[in-house]
C-alpha cells in the first residue's frame, strides 16, 4: 500500500495514525504540507526507522516550496508527480490521510 | 461487475465538519453496488457512533440515527479503534448499539461495531483495494 | 493503467485541487488513463465557471478543463457531485431550471452526476486516489 | 455593544459559518450591534443565491439573510470580500458584466467590498471575532 | 482576553498553542470540535488547573451534539450562545485558535 | 479614526492553504489604515517567512517574496516564536532578512523579524485590541 500524508505532524496527527496502522510492506509519501515531516526536526524520529528502510518518500515540489530542501531527515527519498504516480502503480491500494 | 474490498476510513466527529455526513451518504449509495464494505472509525471519528447525540442546540441536522440503516443494506463491519476510544475516555457501551441480521444464521441479531486494536486494524486495512477517506 | 480521482477540497483554500491536477497531468504524460475525477464535498467547487483568479495566479478550473477528459461517448469525465453541489450553490441548466434558479455556473467541462459515479469509479479503476484537506 | 464578524469558511463544509450565525443570533437578542459580518477565504461561499440544501437541513445562505442585518444607509452589512470572492466564482452583477460572464450568483442580501471594509470593522467596532477551521 | 478553540486536540495542535501564550487573565472557550477537549480523556490534565481556577468554557449545543455531556472534565463551565456573547462582551480582545 | 492595536497571527504554511497569502493581502491593506500593526508567526506560520521558498514544481504563485514589501509599508513588527522555530530545527538565519528603514534614526536599515519566546509572545498578545487569526 501507497499512503500519502498531507499535514506536518506539529499540526494534526495524520502521521501518527498512519504510523499506528502502516503494514510492514507499506510505504509512505509526504506530500504538500506532509513534507514539513521530511525535515530534520523534532518530529522526525517518528519516521526514522521507516526511512533507513527505504520507506519515506517526499514530493520534491512541495519540499523546494518550503523552502526545506536543504534540511531534509536522512535517507528521504525525493520523487517528483511523475514519481508519484509510479508509486501508486507500484504499491497498490492507496490511503490517503487527509 | 467485480467485488471489492471498500474501506471507508472516518477520522473526524460528526459536526465541526461535513466529511462524517457526506461520508455516511457514501456508504448508503455504496451498499446497491453489493461490493464488500468496511467502515472503519478512528481517532475523533470514533465519536460519530457515540449514543445521544442531541444536536437542536447547534442548528445543525441531526444525522446520528441513520447509522441504525446501515444493517438493513447489509452494512455491517463497523471497525473502532480500540486505542482511540481508551484515549478519550470511551468505551464500547458509549457507542450506538448497531446491530444487522445475519442472514446466514436464521435472521439473528447481531452487533455490527467491532472494536479492534489498531494491529487487527491494520491487518484489515492491508486487505483492502479500495480506500476512500473522510 | 486506469486512474480515478476523487477531489474533497475546492480551489485555493487548500492545495488538494491543485495536487490532483498536478498528479493527473503526470499520470496522462506518463501514459495512463485517468477514468474519472470525482469531485466531492467542497471539491465541487472548482467546477465554476465563474471563477476568476488574478492574472499572475494559476486558473484551477481551467487546469482541470484542459485535461479534456472524456468518456469513450463524449461525455467529460469530471463528475461533480449532485448532493454537495446542490448543498453548495453549484448548479447546471438543468438543475437550474430544476429549482426555479435564474442562471448557473457549471463550467461545460463538468458534469453533475450522482455518489454512484463514485463507487464505480473505484469499481472500475485500477488505483482511486483521493486528495483532501 | 457593537460586534464584528470575521467568517473564513464556506456553508456546510465546516461548523464555523453555522456558529458565526448563531452567535450572531444570539447577539442581536441579548441588544447588541452587528455593524458588520465580513466573509473571506472560503466564507465568500456563504453568499450564493443558488444553494439549495436538503429540505431537512438548516439553509446556511438563507439563515445570513434572515439577520437582515443593514447599515445606516439601507447597505447589507454581509459583506463579500472581492478578491476572495473572484477566485472563488462568486460574483454579482457588476463583477460579472465587467469580467464579461454570463450570470452572477451573489445573494441579495450580501455586498462584494475590498478587504478595507474587514480592517474598519476592527476598527470601528468594540470587538471582532473571528471563525473560522 | 477570550481564547476560543474550535478544534479537538487529538486532531490539531491548537489549544496547546493557546496554553503556550495565554496570560494569567485570559479565559478559554471550547466551541465546536474544541468542546472534545472538555470532556474527560488522556489529554484533560491540560487544562486541569485553569478549568480549577474557572477559566474553562464549554459550548453546551456542540458538548450535546458530541453526546459527552455526562463526561465532561471537572470545573468545566457550560454556556449557550447568548453566554458566548456575553463572555466577548466581559473579557474583550477574542483570539480564534481555529 | 482612532488608533487600535492589531495582531495578525499566522499558524500555517505557505502553500497548503491559501490562508498565508490572503492573510498578507490584508496586512498590505491594513497599511493603509494607519493602524498598530503587528504579525505574530508561530506552529507552521514560520514557514511562511522561511528563506529560498520556490514553487516552480508545485504550479502554485510564489508570494513569498512579497514580505519584503512590508518594511515599505512601515509594517516592522514581525515576531517569530523561539520554541517553534526551535522544534522545527530552524534558526533565525534560515529566516528572509526582512528590513525596514526607521524614519526616527535617520533612515537607518533595522530588522523587522524578531525572534521571541512564547512568555514574550504572550505579553505581546495581551495589549492587543484586534486579532485577526489565519
Amino acid at each position: 500500500m501507497l499512503h500519502t500524508v498531507n499535514k506536518s505532524s506539529f499540526e494534526r496527527n495524520s502521521l501518527q495514525s498512519c504510523l499506528n496502522t502502516i503494514d510492514d510492506s507499506s510505504v509512505i509519501l509526504f506530500i504538500e504540507d506532509g513534507v514539513i515531516n521530511a525535515a530534520n526536526n523534532a518530529n522526525s524520529s517518528m519516521i526514522a526507522d521507516l526511512a533507513a528502510n527505504g520507506r519515506v518518500f517526499a514530493l520534491q515540489g512541495d519540499v523546494d516550496a518550503r523552502g526545506i530542501s536543504s534540511k531534509l531527515a536522512d535517507n528521504i527519498k525525493l520523487v517528483d508527480y511523475s514519481g508519484f504516480v509510479d508509486l501508486v502503480v507500484e504499491h497498490g491500494t492507496a490511503v490517503s490521510w487527509v | 461487475m467485480a467485488t471489492k474490498k471498500f474501506m471507508y476510513l472516518n477520522r473526524r466527529s460528526s459536526f465541526g465538519t461535513v466529511y462524517a455526513i457526506e461520508s455516511l451518504e457514501v456508504v448508503l449509495i455504496a451498499a446497491a453496488f453489493e461490493q464488500d464494505v468496511s467502515l472503519a472509525f478512528m481517532d475523533d471519528g470514533v465519536y460519530q457512533i457515540v449514543e445521544g447525540q442531541e444536536t437542536d442546540g447547534i442548528g445543525m441536522k441531526n444525522f446520528s440515527k441513520t447509522f441504525h440503516a446501515l444493517g438493513d443494506y447489509d452494512i455491517n463491519k463497523l471497525y473502532v479503534s480500540k486505542e482511540s476510544l481508551e484515549e478519550r475516555g470511551l468505551s464500547e457501551s458509549d457507542l450506538m448499539p448497531l446491530v444487522y441480521e445475519d442472514e446466514d444464521d436464521d435472521w439473528e441479531e447481531k452487533p455490527s461495531v467491532k472494536v479492534v486494536t489498531n494491529d487487527e486494524l491494520k491487518a484489515i486495512m492491508s486487505e483492502q483495494d479500495v480506500c476512500l477517506s473522510f | 493503467m486506469k486512474f480515478a480521482i476523487q477531489v474533497n477540497e475546492g480551489p485555493y483554500q487548500h492545495q488538494a485541487s491543485d495536487s490532483a491536477f498536478q498528479f493527473a497531468k503526470a499520470a496522462i504524460e506518463n501514459g495512463h488513463e485517468i477514468m474519472r475525477v470525482f469531485f466531492y464535498h467542497d471539491g465541487v467547487n472548482n467546477a465554476s465557471r465563474f471563477t476568476l483568479p488574478p492574472q499572475d495566479d494559476r486558473h484551477v478550473v481551467n487546469n482541470w478543463a484542459s485535461l479534456d477528459i472524456k468518456n469513450a461517448d463524449g461525455e467529460p469525465e469530471l463528475v461533480v457531485c449532485v448532493a454537495a453541489a446542490l448543498r453548495r450553490g453549484m448548479l447546471d441548466e438543468s438543475e437550474a431550471t430544476k429549482n426555479s434558479i435564474e442562471g448557473n455556473n457549471l463550467h461545460p467541462a463538468f458534469r453533475i452526476s450522482g455518489l454512484g459515479q463514485l463507487i464505480e469509479a473505484g469499481i472500475q479503476s485500477d488505483r482511486l486516489v483521493v486528495f483532501g484537506d
